[in-house]
């Protein structure tokens, strides 16, 4: 009844709702940069599986997608985490709910 | 593609997973954010593409990660008001699931067998970055060279 | 006869494996990784035992004295009774320690020390696991020993602990570029990624004396330099143990420890260590081919072994004859220095690549390193304007 | 070095040209360098022209053509260029040495002056136009020279721009000029659509030449007068006389130059260059366009003389000499001799900038007065100027044997006597020779004999560095006349391209005797009428009523006044009227409107609109206070609105499908 593509899937899916647990409900500001990649690397799981399961093409893009994805992710976390460490020394805070000077 | 072996290590990944949104200690959970990624990378070797893997580990375990706990240990304040947990975001990521999970089952057309393939060698991805995916790759360098410089500047001591 | 004795393992090893004939695929894989790691963990873990009795004699013969002498003969035996002695120890964990994280420390940092071990040929046929990326894979699991330190420093919650750690990580940071970079020009001039391919491609001899071991070329021959110092850096000795120098910060990250998990910490030290040189055998040296192609007839393993050990000697023999560097001028070597040298080397293979990988290729290269290197050494010198060291004493 | 100039003969103009720039540049302390940069450009300038006329004396028909393109519009390209022919040549010649000695005579004329180096900048641009217009081989080009002279003149003219009446003069001659220039102009784009080509000489496709004379068609008659109108202009021709004696309000030595020998004749000289263009159609050397040409001269040239008469100003008594003398140009061209028209043009030249420069010198002399009455007996005060100036004065008169203007004159009246039209034009003519010896013997006893009056009693003798040039241009003046001998007529021949032969019986012909009983007429007459002559004139005692109407130019700047300057007001007052209450009533008509609908409108705005509005904004402040609540600032909130979003897509879809 389900197919190891689904399983990867749900594996995926669930890896992505991880992800977005951790962005939604931590309030230190690291979480949410932890989620986001969680978010990412499940993309990128799906990237690989479907490449896996897919027609074997002349090129494997969803390899190609996957590298790329690392890398920008990489450039993602990195100015990610020195924003979290400029907005600690500016505030002295790292919890999300204190960061609200864009409120309307 | 064993299965079993693709169970456990779903099992293994996503408590890792799990444990990295949750955990109440900071270290604890940047930890498991690590050894979630090496689950991650660990599907890739199952799935065949071991430099994407290797790549993963290389990038998440062995920068990311130490970035992460390198932030944590210089944001380290009293800790005690940083470890709320909004119950909300729960009931937000369920429902994201089960909606994705319906979502999965609903498709009929994902029950494939898995092809043979060939194996993805480090030398065809090498030649597919220098050639096809070249402007790409000359992006992601300008990317991270900006990111590198934009890192530095951000964490730069503010002159007052 | 000759070909027997070269691959008396491999043929131990299928022979162990025949037994399990008709059992499962998974099974026959499963036993071949154990006895892989099998082999590796009683193979390096007797070089543990011998090279930290022969750290303490030859030191001890460098500095003038006998070294251990009391366990056995010629204190062969000592090892044995230190490892007796770390088993029985207290092991004691800090009050306020993250016991969690403290205690998977030792583990996390042996285990990548043990991983690296698995990708380098050792011998003939006798890489216990071939993978495609295993230049990739040495260094993806190596990076992982950076988490450790930090998860040892932090989960010590102790200010030298913590200190150690930070220097480590900074240091190792900062010296894994060049050993990675170091290594591209062999990778892209043999155009593999994989242990196996680069050995080959060391075969052969020039003249029937000259073996094409990727260090005679003057590319070469400054990325093992530099692989070399990295890799000294990165498994902390000296002169770059400035993480553990007792004399700083007692002893870095493992200050906290003691008993058998201090035991790991040294043990993973040292099996980093034959890692890093293994590599540097396997990128530089021509891995297990012989020096001359007369001496062929020697195990290839054999081979190995014996540069592993003359590296290995050469780590003691620094140890023995350098004082510590200090840590800003160790960060400065490594930015200013190491890293222009080893992009040079990229260069400098490239230019040997396109002029033939002849000797005008060879003399090409070695123009572009000099002229870098002479480069580098005008602009670097500090034209002695450190303070002369002044000596306070008590009075 | 020959064909180095006449390959770039476009240099001549263009020294003068940067000579004119370069003093410009020096500024206001370079007194000294800028007379010498001025004068070196027209050595240089005349050198180059000696060397561009001795092939064209070597080869009879000689021309040198140098076309180019300007641009190109379209299919079309604008084709300018240079030409140098007998005619042009003879013009280089004439130019640069007369204006030679007028730049060394203004050294010692204009040495007062505090703007020293601009007149001389402005005589250097003037040379420099003035050659452009002459070896022009396009007639664009030639318009654009022609513009440049007359900007060049009301500069000179207004040179004393202090004084209003200089000033005045200026804005006069430009205005007068231009006028003639509309017809000029409009005749040029005629020529251009009929023809396709503004060049004069371009290997058969000219516009002067037979292929393109044959386009013309039924617009033959209308072109060349169009052109001729401005000639008319520049040459002070009447109707659009009145400009030139006015316009002696400027340096003498800026009248000798343009006013007398260059810039004036300009309008001579366009005649005979497009001279084919009148010629066309032409039926026993008689065309319409040539008629009226004819009359206009006739007309210029009597009334002229007459207006001459009766002046005081030594400077306007030149001036009117000079109208009337273009006038017998414009007969000559008219009645087809066209050398003859040449000659007299090159020979007044020198005679009239030799008289302009000895009127220059008695100005001097007499502290800058220029009034007749006031001066006298000044031939032993002056010799040098006296006899330079009788010379001159001869020259004019048409003194039979040894003057150049003798037998160019001589030439016009033997053309003029054998138009086939009529004679009357011969008949006046005669007359005018007559008036011309009597003006100008009453000048010359009223300035340099009988007592002496208030203006010379202090009078001397001019520096050497202003008579010098005088001798020089009585020397040319005496020369032509030598070489200008009918017995010989190589320069007739040289500019029309017949060959030459010597013939002493054209020495004596019957028009000869004629006017030499004229002239002698005309000077006896004049010394025995102007004998006495004092403070009054005789002739104001004799006919008090015909002198007055003679003394203010025959009442023509008043009848310009009373009926076109009138006319002109006029239109500008009803324009002022309609501006001011027809137009200016629609505006405010327009503008009360408009106030009106303003109040209007302020009123719904500020009683309906403003206070619905204020309605809404309140309204839609509360709703942004409500909405803002949505906008927490919490990027985490937001996250997860974008989940619940996702949902909901789902959902959707879950529904739909």
């Amino acid at each position: 009844m389900t197919s190891t593509l689904s399983i990867l899937l749900v594996v995926s899916a669930a890896l992505f709702c991880t992800g977005l647990l951790a962005a939604l409900s931590r309030r230190h500001a690291i979480f949410i940069l932890i989620g986001i990649e969680m978010m990412l690397a499940a993309a990128n799981l799906n990237f690989i599986a479907f490449w896996r399961f897919g027609p074997q093409s002349a090129q494997p893009i969803g390899v190609m997608v996957a590298i790329f994805a690392i890398a920008i992710a990489a450039a993602e976390a990195a100015v990610g985490l020195a924003m979290v460490i400029a907005v600690y020394r500016h505030y002295r805070t790292t919890n999300v709910d204190e960061l609200d000077q864009l409120k309307g | 593609m064993n299965i079993v072996a693709l169970i456990i290590l779903a099992i293994f990944t996503l408590a890792a997973a799990l444990a990295a949104a949750t955990l109440p200690k900071l270290m604890h959970a940047a930890l498991s954010f690590a050894v979630a990624f090496v689950g991650v990378a660990a599907f890739y070797f199952l799935l065949g593409a071991e430099f994407v893997g290797l790549v993963q580990v290389f990038v998440y375990v062995g920068a990311v990660a130490v970035l992460v706990v390198f932030t944590i240990l210089l944001t380290r304040t009293d800790a005690q008001k940083d470890r709320g947990f909004n119950w909300s975001g729960v009931l937000v990521a369920i429902a994201v699931f089960v909606g994705l999970l319906w979502a999965i089952f609903k498709t009929q057309s994902l029950a494939i067998n898995l092809p043979k393939a060939e194996p993805l060698t480090v030398a065809r991805i090498g030649e597919l970055l220098m050639t096809s995916y070249v402007w790409p790759l000359q992006c992601v360098g300008v990317l991270l060279t900006a990111a590198l410089i934009g890192a530095l500047i951000l964490v730069m001591e503010e002159k007052r | 006869m000759v070909n027997s004795i070269d691959q008396v393992f491999v043929a131990t090893k299928q022979w162990l494996i025949s037994w399990l004939a008709g059992t499962p695929d998974w099974i026959v894989q499963i036993a071949s990784a154990l006895i892989n790691i099998g082999a590796l963990l009683g193979v390096f873990l007797t070089m543990f035992a011998a090279i930290s009795v022969l750290e303490r004699k030859i030191l001890g013969r460098i500095q003038n004295r006998y070294g251990p002498n009391r366990v056995g003969p010629f204190g062969l035996f000592q090892p044995v009774a230190d490892g007796i002695k770390m088993l029985i120890k207290e092991d004691i964990v800090p009050a306020r320690a993250d016991k969690v994280v403290h205690f998977l420390a030792p583990i996390v940092i042996a285990a990548a020390a043990i991983l690296t071990l698995g990708v380098i040929p050792y011998g003939r046929n006798m890489t216990p696991f071939s993978i495609d990326g295993g230049i990739l894979f040495f260094f993806a699991v190596g990076s992982t020993t950076e988490l450790a330190v930090f998860m040892a420093g932090w989960g010590s919650n102790n200010k030298f602990s913590m200190l150690g750690a930070m220097r480590a990580i900074a240091q190792m940071f900062s010296y894994e570029i060049p050993l990675i970079v170091t290594v591209l020009p062999v990778v892209m001039v043999t155009g593999s990624l994989t242990p196996d391919k680069i050995v080959a491609a060391q075969h052969g001899y020039s003249l029937g004396i000259i073996p094409h071991w990727f260090v005679i070329k003057p590319w070469g021959f400054a990325a093992f330099i530099l692989f070399f110092v990295s890799g000294l850096v990165e498994s902390n000795r000296t002169p770059f143990d400035v993480p553990e120098g007792e004399s700083e910060i007692v002893a870095g990250h493992m200050t906290e420890y003691s008993g058998f998990k201090y035991a790991t910490f040294f043990l993973a030290e040292y099996l980093g260590m034959f890692a890093v040189s293994g590599l540097a055998v396997t990128l530089f040296l021509g891995g297990w081919q012989a020096p001359l192609g007369l001496l062929e007839f020697v195990p290839s393993y054999l081979w190995f072994f014996l540069k592993l050990s003359v590296l290995l000697f050469v780590y003691i023999w620094l140890r023995g004859t350098l004082p510590r560097m200090r840590v800003d001028q160790m960060m400065n070597f490594a930015w200013k220095f190491m890293l222009p040298m080893s992009f040079t080397c990229i260069l400098a293979a490239a230019v040997w690549h396109y002029t033939g990988r002849g000797w005008v290729g060879w003399l090409w290269s070695l123009g572009v390193i000099a002229i870098v290197y002479l480069t580098l050494s005008i602009l670097l010198d500090t034209k002695k304007k450190f303070a002369p060291r002044t000596y306070r004493f008590a009075e | 070095m020959n064909s180095l100039i006449v390959n770039n003969i476009w240099l001549i103009p263009a020294i003068p040209l940067a000579a004119s720039v370069l003093i410009l540049g020096f500024g206001k302390s370079a007194r000294i360098e800028g007379a010498a940069v001025a004068i070196a450009g027209q050595i240089i300038a005349l050198t180059m022209s000696i060397f561009a006329f001795v092939p064209t004396l070597q080869t009879h028909g000689f021309r040198a053509i140098q076309n180019f393109t300007w641009f190109t519009f379209g299919d079309h390209a604008l084709r300018i260029g240079f030409v140098l022919d007998p005619l042009a040549a003879a013009m280089l010649l004439m130019i640069t040495l007369v204006g030679l000695c007028i730049f060394i005579f203004s050294i010692g004329y204009m040495s007062e002056d505090k703007n020293f180096h601009r007149f001389f900048a402005y005589l250097s641009f003037f040379s420099g136009a003035m050659l452009g217009v002459v070896i022009s081989n396009n007639l664009l080009l030639l318009f654009v020279f022609w513009e440049l002279v007359g900007l060049a003149s009301y500069l000179l003219i207004g040179f004393w721009i202090d004084r209003p009446s200089a000033a005045a003069a200026a804005k006069k001659a430009f205005i007068t000029t231009r006028i003639g220039d509309m017809g000029f102009f409009v005749g040029l784009l005629w020529l251009y659509q009929r023809s396709g080509t503004l060049l004069f000489y371009n290997n058969g496709g000219g516009c002067l030449e037979n292929a393109g004379l044959i386009l013309l068609g039924a617009s033959a008659t209308f072109i060349p007068l169009l052109i001729f109108c401005g000639a008319v202009g520049k040459s002070g021709q009447f109707p659009l006389h009145v400009w030139l004696p006015d316009a002696m309000e400027g340096p003498t030595p800026v009248s000798a130059l343009i006013h007398a020998a260059t810039m004036v004749a300009a309008g001579v000289f366009l005649v005979a260059r497009v001279y084919p263009l009148f010629a066309v159609g032409a039926v026993n050397g008689v065309t319409s366009s040539l008629t009226v040409v004819v009359w206009i001269g006739v007309t210029t040239a009597l009334m002229a003389s007459l207006i001459a008469i009766a002046q005081f100003d030594i400077k306007r008594i030149l001036a009117y000499s000079t109208v009337s003398q273009l006038g017998l140009m414009m007969v000559s061209l008219g009645v087809g001799g066209v050398a003859a028209g040449i000659m007299h043009l090159l020979a007044h030249g020198f005679f009239k900038a030799l008289l302009f420069l000895g009127a220059g010198s008695v100005i001097h002399g007499c502290h800058h007065e220029q009034d007749i009455r006031k001066m006298g007996g000044l031939r032993r005060l002056m010799p040098v100027t006296f006899a330079t100036y009788a010379i001159g004065m001869m020259a004019l008169s048409g003194v039979p044997f040894f003057f150049s203007g003798a037998w160019t004159k001589e030439e016009i009246l033997d053309a003029t006597s054998h138009w086939p039209k009529s004679h009357l034009p011969y008949y006046l003519m005669l007359v005018g020779v007559v008036l011309t010896a009597l003006y100008m013997t009453r000048q010359v006893i009223y300035v340099f004999f009988g007592n002496r009056r208030a203006a010379s009693e202090h009078a001397h003798e001019s520096p050497a560095i202003m008579t010098l040039p005088l001798i020089v241009l009585a020397f040319c003046a005496v020369a032509l006349g030598v070489v200008l001998t009918p017995a010989w007529p190589w320069l007739d021949s040289y500019l029309t391209g017949h060959s030459a032969h010597f013939d002493s019986h054209l020495l004596i012909q019957s028009t000869v005797f004629v006017s030499l009983v004229l002239v002698g007429a005309g000077i006896a007459f004049g010394v025995w009428f102007y004998r006495r002559s004092g403070e009054t004139d005789p002739l104001q005692h004799a006919q008090p009523a015909l002198f007055r109407f003679l003394e203010n130019k025959m009442w023509i700047d008043e009848l310009y006044a009373r009926t076109i300057i009138a006319f002109a007001k006029m239109l500008a007052r009803v324009s002022d009227w309609m501006d001011r209450y027809f137009w200016d009533g629609i505006v405010r008509g327009l503008g009360a409107l408009g106030n009106i609908f303003g109040s209007l409108t302020t009123t719904v705005d500020e009683r309906g609109i403003n206070a619905g509005v204020d309605e809404g904004t309140v309204g839609a402040r509360e709703l942004g206070r409500v909405g803002s609540v949505l906008h927490s600032g919490q990027i985490q909130t937001y996250l997860g609105v974008i989940a619940i979003g996702m949902i909901a897509l789902l959902l959707l879809y879950a529904w739909l499908a």
